[in-house]
């Protein structure tokens, strides 16, 4: 792999960058992998990287229906944090946040992962109630946080608006100082990059029309481009689209696909240094490096494949928005768009076995995938490449929707996003 | 946004005066007490979510109250047709169930 | 300062109203119709701002929507904008604007100096290559990014302008009034449907505006005035100018933004509508959108002066400037002749046209020799001269198949370089609901899907560029739209196309995306394909090289238009020099989404009337006035305010709260309990059903008796909790949490609609028609006495029942219910009579110091008797069992209640479930933090291990000691035990699991 | 009052109250805080009209259709977003089984009563009278608040005289019935009141609408 560096955009420059290495090949497919990984953002990518980083597994591909990093990985508002409520959740979150935090260097890839820090406001004596709660359980899994009153937010955020007059005055906050945002398509470049430095097969424009099944196993992945390909194992990493796969297999998730929509203002000069988000006005917000406001509203009611929402979930967001920071009134908007999210009953994801011997899902992520990008690839190739089902990973199972062992994030906390 | 048409006030209204309320025809299974956690399980949770025509249960939240059918595309969000609770679905040759 | 660029009177402006602005702190005079982008040029102002990366000077390029570099911060204090483009703002007596790239000014710009040092070092992705060692210096190398970043400036201070939204519906939107969308109103509205006609434009006619163009003999803009007069007077028409539709959206739902002229934006504040959004329901949809000019693709293209030919035409014929003294043409397309027209026509200055064609109308070209002119045929303008300024054009022999250039070039000196490369049909409002556009080679653009379900296309917008096609194709296809509705047209065949159309410039094209300079793109100079964001067609053909091969990666990898524009004049010419770099064609690279918004809307204007006081509704009780009056403060509680606590002189929240809960204690207390959701339930089958919804029994409850109820999800976790009353034997009164009451109506509809509709059951909600008052304490009989008929003698009006009598005068019902566990009487009257109520309670309850209480207050008491709050301390992942409230629950019911199943599920019973408990603080005046968790053993070792948390806690006065509600795994076997619960970093408190209920466990007081 | 029926005494299927306070003065309007405000002759505007009683009807039509007809002389409304009026009285469809009816609020206890009397089968009557209140919009530029409020399509066409529709307003509900061309009747609820007045306020700025409110007290 051509090493980036300082050094080397200097030499580049001198011949007018003209001898540049592609950053992954275009390889043709081979007829058998040991894993096949279904799904090329930023999950997927990660899940190929650390298979043959970590579990040293020669023969794999990633299918990739459109281009890598297309769906929810380019689509998201990039945050990340990593102080959720319940054990299980945490670790899991905070496990990927550690590994955000060398990611730059482990992939030689600039993820501008920008630890700016991350406040969830609280309006209610309820959300306060959970925010204690919530930072407290934090403070006692290892994970940074603290309370804020109104004075300490308004020393991070001197633009919001605290008074006490608004419709739901802010009351206090939570504040992560480690979470921050990423560069999203940066993460699935610079995963997809070091994933095919080391032999990994990244087929772009090639998607998954149905499974090869003996019996309980699955045995190959059938493409729309190429065929049947043979596989060991196969990982499904799909978000929205995860019930159709499983439709493919022959069972049903326990997720439906909700649009996701978000939107960014044009570029104004910085005003705006943290994450801030919101349950009760339903409305989170930072502000990228090139000036615009980027802000995530509230998912749709109905299920949806459309990359698309409907309007009054972003007028609504605006004016929630505009709850916190009046003074945004005049920017004006640039443009919207929509993801498709794997929500689940719990808000937590699905990492694990499905009913197909050989098949796993690694799903439900709902809105929470992004964070979890690093983290969520790391223990999913563990699923995949080893007999056990890693530590963090086994209370994500489907077995905890008949036993009933949920790891409730949004009952508990309401904490979204 | 979606405009609904609502069977019961014979009008199409906007999609905020309803509530989305999931997939539709899951009938409560007869003597739960007799199910097994893994039936409970999935009457409870497992779900569909098809991409592409799906038969969903919509709430007049804001107008008549009633829960009534509907049949929509989910990949390009169209409302195909809209019937009460009970009656027979349109165009089910079409839908997979 | 005099207009030095004016040349003459513009068919947009009117030259007796002068206009003075300033532009970076300058002033200067324009008239009123001019855009602020044409009162500069008048001015001879061409630098109006840097570019995004490099710091490159730029200029005006464009005369609408699509401009890229003339972004301005316009106005100042609470009502500046940012990011205005100057060629959409209208001028304005007194505007303010200025630049605000550039330091220490546009024109002396130290950022450009590193531009042009340290560009070559940038490009595309430069920075995912970069600045990663060491890891922890990125946000040092960030904060210095983003000192670069954004265009203008947010105002500080809210807003004082208002936001308005319309609610429209129509048969058929026809969106831009050019001439298709003109001929399809006019088409359309003799069948009577109602029509929206808009336009961004402040007056209708789109390109006809600035041509010499005739229809039916006469000048087209006669055609447009009269066309507007017929609409305007037709009463089915409702024309709407200054308003760009932003985006189409699922259900041919379209949201469009109205601005205000100036005029009346500066209005009296009270009413100063700056926007209006008008959401359109539309039964057809009819796009008439047009299409923009390209410009073409070159070495340093982006020099101020260099401009899109259409725009120097409008400038010239629309608002009579002249952007400067000679002119450069630069085409592939007959259109561009125009401009060069245009310009000769005013004598001055040298015109040179260069066009890439081999053949081209010999009229055109003769046209401009005999004007004075000078063609050069199979050539291209390769290279601009000069940094601030145009100075120069560099022209090259060009073979337009082969693309091969001479070396051999030829320098023109001339201040404009003007170029059309072509038209690109502005499907964006096609493109927003996922339908793709296609490409059309012999236009060389991309069109709105041809299958489109939601849309009719007209004229340029769907690639026919000729007036004829315009006309003729607005009437056929707003016919076409209307014959699916039922106000149909029947244009007859002799009057389809019945305008004679003359037609000055008809449409050729022989596309040039990317004019090849004598050195490899790599090397030449930049050539730039979105100047906001300084994407070149070098770093185009890097990032295809990079492996960059999808035109979203491209786009992605290199910013390409992700400007405020997005892309409006680069998308084309990026796909174009995209699929050449990957060997492959135009259809097969397809273009990136579309997405709203069309053009940028405030959010102030996306936000409407949902802001400050408005934002959300506040919902009040009757006894509202009194609280306000006697100083309570308020408690959001889901959309209602609540009374918190009434203070007293200066009370604190703690001194308020220890004298009201005493006050019920020891005397009496009053309490608004009318935000409980209430459910009238009437029927022969209301006893079954509220048997199947509620944990516990009720099929022999008696008339007149009362019960608390749990009600699950059939997962089997609570969901909501009250009291309901049996009113008759198939009549009860349902009560629910005060955030739970629409959602309970909605479940029992939800089960009586679904699965058992034969059930004899109608549910209303009466949550707004009952005001509660609740007496509660040992003195509430004794008041209560005084003031009504019913007889309360404690045998004959129990604890749990229910009379009705007059209270106060007021017929009212009354349960005699607790939630503090006194003796209670909540007091409900239809609740037009709740403030009197409240205010002769009050007043009779002076004798005994009747205390009201708020809903702090409320929860200190309800804790002392451990009675739980949903949502508060329960959080959608807690059974009944888990709360112990065993007794609660009626397993052997016939029928398998709503949650029993799921409660019974394996982990819902396995041990160490968290279970509610009380706690007690070892220190009996710490108050422990709600939400602190708790731990059975300290240890130092993180993750620790947390066994549950603090659900509820309070000081609590009576028994003059700290109290706690918790959860905690297997607490009801653990009565006794020690916890320790974290308060703090390192910091915790020892505690001890109790049970639940603290003060009058036998209940003897709520008893009496 | 009526005293017949008192709770825990029988075995009554229904509890019936008469609501009305035997003293005069006591009742207070949601929007009591439009008392100040007066009326200007020529511009649009709002009443609040607080001397109407008003009853929920639910069943089948055939259980309360006859009691209705000899008891208020009205129609059932059973066509869809339809509504009846008869002198001071009118009922509206709200859905298949569920009618606003209206009536003077000396009258709300009477005709409870009676309609229960009247009836038999399965069928519910109730009492929404201090839920509610109804307001009347009217003026040339009633339709435009309307349209800066509601998602309805409020033009003749869709929505003509004596429609009724139950429908979002601002981000509450309404039940929304024609009167007139430019005469339009709101029923909002009572907790919402505040909200809505402040919104209609600020929506009709623009038209110069005034507030107020009739002297009737119930």
């Amino acid at each position: 792999m051509q090493r980036y560096s300082a050094f080397s955009l200097f030499k580049h420059a001198l011949s007018h960058h003209q001898h540049w290495q592609q950053a992954w090949r275009n390889p043709e497919p081979k007829p058998y992998y040991d894993i096949i990984i279904v799904g090329g953002g930023g999950h997927g990518l990660a899940t190929a990287y650390y298979l043959a980083k970590e579990h040293n597994i020669k023969r794999i591909a990633v299918l990739e229906k459109g281009y890598l990093g297309g769906g929810n990985t380019g689509r998201n508002t990039t945050i990340v944090r990593s102080n959720y409520l319940w054990d299980e959740a945490a670790q899991l979150y905070e496990h990927a946040l550690k590994l955000w935090e060398t990611l730059s260097l482990e992939l030689n890839y600039n993820v501008m992962f920008s630890q700016r820090g991350v406040l969830n406001l609280g309006h209610t004596l309820q959300d306060m109630r959970d925010i204690e709660r919530r930072v407290s359980a934090n403070r006692l899994n290892g994970i940074d946080g603290e309370v804020l009153d109104p004075a300490g937010i308004k020393k991070i955020v001197p633009l919001i608006n605290t008074s006490k007059n608004t419709r739901y005055p802010i009351l206090g906050a939570s504040w992560q100082p480690r979470g921050g945002v990423a560069r999203h398509d940066a993460v699935a470049w610079g995963y997809a990059r070091a994933a095919d430095a080391l032999g990994v097969d990244l087929l772009q424009g090639c998607g998954v029309t149905g499974f090869d099944l003996a019996g309980d196993q699955v045995k190959g992945v059938q493409t729309d481009r190429y065929g049947t390909l043979g596989a060991g194992r196969v990982g499904c990493v799909v978000a929205g689209n995860s019930s159709v796969l499983a439709g493919y297999a022959g069972f049903e998730l326990p997720v439906e696909s909700h649009p996701l929509q978000a939107l960014v203002s044009e570029p104004i000069k910085p005003v705006l240094d943290t994450v801030v988000m919101s349950n009760q006005v339903h409305g989170y917000i930072s502000q990228s490096d090139k000036g615009d406001l980027v802000i995530g509203a509230g998912i749709d009611s109905y299920t949806g494949y459309g990359q698309r929402g409907s309007l009054p979930v972003i007028e609504h967001t605006l004016a929630a928005i505009l709850e916190l920071f009046p003074m945004f009134s005049r920017v004006p908007m640039n443009r919207q768009w929509g993801g498709i999210v794997d929500t689940t009953p719990d808000a937590c994801p699905i990492i694990g076995k499905s009913p197909v011997d050989n098949l796993y899902f690694n799903c439900g992520w709902g809105t929470g995938g992004f964070k979890a990008t690093p983290g969520s690839g790391h223990v999913f190739a563990g699923c995949l490449a080893e007999q056990e089902i890693p530590a963090l990973a086994k209370p994500f199972g489907l077995d905890r929707f008949y036993s009933g062992a949920l790891v409730d994030e949004h009952g508990a906390a309401g904490v979204a996003h | 946004m979606l405009r609904i048409y609502c069977p019961i006030c014979e009008e199409a209204r906007d999609e905020p005066e309803y509530h989305y309320a999931g997939q539709a025809h899951i009938v409560r299974p007869s003597d739960p007490d007799q199910c097994s956690d893994q039936e409970w399980g999935e009457y409870l949770y497992f779900r569909s979510n098809l991409r592409g025509l799906h038969r969903e249960m919509w709430y007049h939240a804001a107008g008549c109250r009633k829960f009534f059918n509907v049949l929509r595309d989910t990949q390009s969000h169209e409302v195909k047709a809209s019937y009460r609770l009970g009656a027979t679905p349109p165009d089910q040759e079409e839908v997979r169930l | 300062m005099s207009q030095k660029y004016r040349v003459g009177a513009g068919r947009l402006v009117d030259s007796s109203q002068p206009m003075t602005f300033w532009f970076n702190g300058r002033r200067f005079t324009g008239w009123q119709g001019d855009t602020l982008a044409s009162a500069l040029l008048a001015n001879g102002v061409t630098l109006v701002g840097r570019s995004f990366k490099y710091a490159r000077p730029r200029g005006i390029v464009a005369a609408g929507v699509e401009e890229p570099n003339a972004i301005l911060q316009v106005g100042v204090g609470a009502t500046t904008v940012p990011n205005v483009r100057a060629t959409e703002q209208p001028l304005y007596e007194g505007l303010v604007a200025r630049t605000t790239h550039g330091w220490p000014s546009v024109k002396w710009d130290v950022m450009s100096l590193l531009g042009r040092l340290a560009g070559a070092l940038m490009p595309p992705g430069f920075y995912y290559k970069t600045f990663m060692r060491p890891q922890w210096l990125w946000h040092s190398y960030e904060k210095l990014i983003r000192k670069a970043a954004g265009l203008g400036y947010s105002p500080s201070e809210p807003d004082p302008d208002c936001y308005d939204k319309l609610n429209q519906h129509c048969d058929l939107l026809i969106i831009g009034a050019g001439p298709a969308g003109l001929a399809a109103a006019l088409a359309a509205y003799q069948g009577g449907a109602r029509i929206i006609l808009l336009d961004e434009n402040p007056t209708p006619g789109g390109w006809l505006r600035c041509s010499d163009d005739r229809i039916d003999g006469e000048p087209a803009e006669r055609w447009v005035a009269k066309a507007l007069e017929t609409l305007v007077s037709a009463g089915n028409v409702q024309v709407l100018l200054r308003t760009t539709a932003t985006g189409l959206h699922d259900g041919r739902f379209v949201s469009a933004i109205e601005r205000q002229p100036p005029s009346v934006a500066s209005a009296a504040l009270q009413t100063r509508i700056k926007e209006r959004m008008h959401r359109i329901r539309a039964g057809q949809i009819l796009i008439a959108t047009g299409a923009h000019e390209r410009p073409l693709v070159f070495a340093n293209n982006d020099v101020p002066g260099c401009m899109l030919a259409g725009a120097v035409s409008t400038y010239l014929k629309g608002y009579g400037v002249r952007p400067g003294r000679d002119l450069v043409v630069g085409t592939c397309t007959d259109a561009a002749y125009a401009a060069a027209l245009d310009w000769l026509a005013l004598g001055e200055g040298s015109v040179t046209v260069v066009d890439a064609r081999s053949t081209v109308d010999a009229k055109l070209v003769s046209a401009v020799k005999s004007a004075g002119g000078r063609c050069i045929l199979n050539a291209a303008v390769i290279e601009a001269k000069g940094r601030t300024k145009v100075s120069a054009a560099v022209i090259a022999t060009l073979d337009l198949v082969t693309g091969i250039i001479d070396s051999e070039v030829e320098t023109v000196a001339t201040d404009v370089i003007a170029t059309s490369g072509g038209f690109s049909p502005v499907v964006h409002l096609s493109a927003h609901t996922g339908q793709k556009p296609v490409w059309r080679k012999d236009i060389a653009g991309f069109v709105p899907c041809p299958d489109h379900p939601d849309v009719y296309v007209a004229g340029a917008a769907g690639g026919d560029f000729s007036l004829s096609g315009a006309l003729a194709q607005g009437e056929g296809e707003a016919q076409r739209a209307l014959a699916r509705s039922v106000y149909r047209i029947d244009l007859g065949p002799d009057q389809k196309g019945r305008n004679v159309c003359e037609e000055q410039w008809p449409f050729a094209i022989e596309p040039l995306f990317h004019v090849p300079h004598v050195k490899p793109t790599a090397k030449a100079p930049p050539q730039f394909v979105d100047f906001q964001l300084d994407v070149t067609a070098a770093a185009i053909e890097l990032a295809t090289r990079e492996g960059f091969q999808s035109v979203e990666h491209v786009k992605r990898y290199t910013a390409l238009g992700f400007g405020t524009d997005q892309g409006k004049l680069s998308n084309v010419n990026g796909v174009a020099i995209a699929a050449k770099a990957l060997n492959q064609s135009i259809e097969e690279t397809g273009t990136t989404m579309f997405r709203p918004n069309y053009t940028p809307a405030s959010f102030g204007v996306m936000a409407g009337r949902d802001v400050g006081g408005l934002f959300e509704p506040k919902r009040y009780t009757a006894m509202q006035p009194w609280h306000e009056l006697n100083g309570a403060k308020f408690e959001d509680v889901g959309q209602w305010r609540r009374p918190w606590y009434f203070p007293k002189d200066d009370e604190t929240l703690d001194q308020a709260v220890k004298r009201e809960c005493l006050a019920v204690r020891q005397g009496v207390g009053i309490l608004d309990a009318s935000t409980l959701g209430k459910i009238d339930i009437q029927g022969r089958d209301a006893r079954r059903f509220l048997n199947r919804i509620y944990t516990n029994a009720w099929l022999k409850l008696p008339v007149g008796k009362c019960r608390y109820g749990i009600m699950c999800g059939e997962d089997g976790m609570v969901m909501d909790d009250g009291v309901t009353a049996c009113l008759g034997d198939q009549h009860f009164l349902m009560t629910t949490t005060t955030g739970g009451a629409a959602a309970v109506l909605e479940w029992l509809e939800l089960w009586h609609q679904t699965e058992w509709p034969d059930l004899e059951v109608y549910f209303n909600s009466v949550t707004d028609h009952w005001a509660t008052a609740t007496l509660s304490g040992p003195d509430s009989l004794a008041l209560l006495k005084g003031l009504t008929d019913i007889d309360l003698s404690p045998e004959r009006f129990q604890f749990m029942e229910w009379r009705q009598g007059l209270v106060a005068d007021i017929p009212a019902r009354v349960f005699r219910i607790s939630f503090t566990g006194e003796l209670s009487y909540e007091i409900n009257v239809n609740a037009n009579y709740g403030l009197a109520l409240w205010q002769r309670l009050m007043h009779a309850g002076a004798d005994f110091n009747l205390t009201p209480y708020g809903t702090e207050t409320m929860h200190v008491l309800r804790a002392e008797k451990g009675f739980i709050i949903v949502g508060q301390d329960t959080d959608g992942s807690v059974t009944p069992e888990d709360l112990g409230m065993h007794w609660a629950l009626a397993p052997r019911k016939a029928f398998s209640y709503l949650g029993k199943r799921g409660m019974a599920r394996e982990d819902c019973q396995r041990l160490g479930r968290k279970q509610l408990v009380g706690l007690t603080a070892s220190e009996e005046t710490v108050v422990l933090p709600e939400g602190s968790q708790i731990v059975f053993s300290k240890s130092t070792a993180l993750p620790a291990n947390m066994v549950g948390h603090v659900t509820s806690s309070y000081f609590s006065p009576i028994l003059d000691r700290s109290i706690a509600l918790a959860l905690v795994a297997g607490g009801h076997a653990r009565l006794g035990e020690e916890v320790l619960v974290s308060v703090g970093k390192d910091q915790w408190q020892p505690a001890k699991i109790v049970p639940s209920v603290f003060y009058d466990p036998e209940g003897a007081r709520q008893h009496g | 009052m009526d005293n017949s029926q008192k709770g825990g005494s029988g075995i009554e299927r229904f509890a019936q109250m008469n609501q009305r306070s035997p003293v005069k003065g006591l009742s207070r309007s949601p929007l009591a805080v439009l008392d100040k405000i007066t009326i200007s002759g020529e511009n649009p505007v709002i009443l609040e009209e607080h001397s109407l009683g008003q009853l929920v009807l639910r069943g089948q039509p055939t259980v309360l259709e006859a009691a209705l007809a000899s008891l208020r002389d009205l129609t059932l409304p059973v066509k869809a977003l339809t509504s009846c009026e008869q002198d001071y009285d009118c009922i509206r469809w709200l859905s298949p089984d569920e009618w606003l009816l209206t009536l003077p609020v000396e009258e709300v206890f009477d005709v409870e009563k009676a309609l229960r009397d009247q009836t038999s089968g399965h069928c519910a009557i109730v009492n929404v009278s201090g839920g509610q209140t109804v307001l009347s919009m009217q003026g040339v530029h009633a339709i435009d608040v309307l349209k800066k409020s509601t998602s309805y399509d409020t033009d003749l066409r869709n929505f003509e005289v004596g429609k009724v529709v139950t429908t979002t307003f601002a981000q509450a509900q309404v039940c929304l019935r024609r009167v007139n061309v430019a005469h339009f009747e709101l029923i909002i609820r009572r907790s919402f009141a505040n909200y809505l007045f402040a919104w209609i306020q600020d929506a009709s700025a623009e038209y110069g609408f005034v507030f107020n409110r009739s002297d009737s007290q119930a």
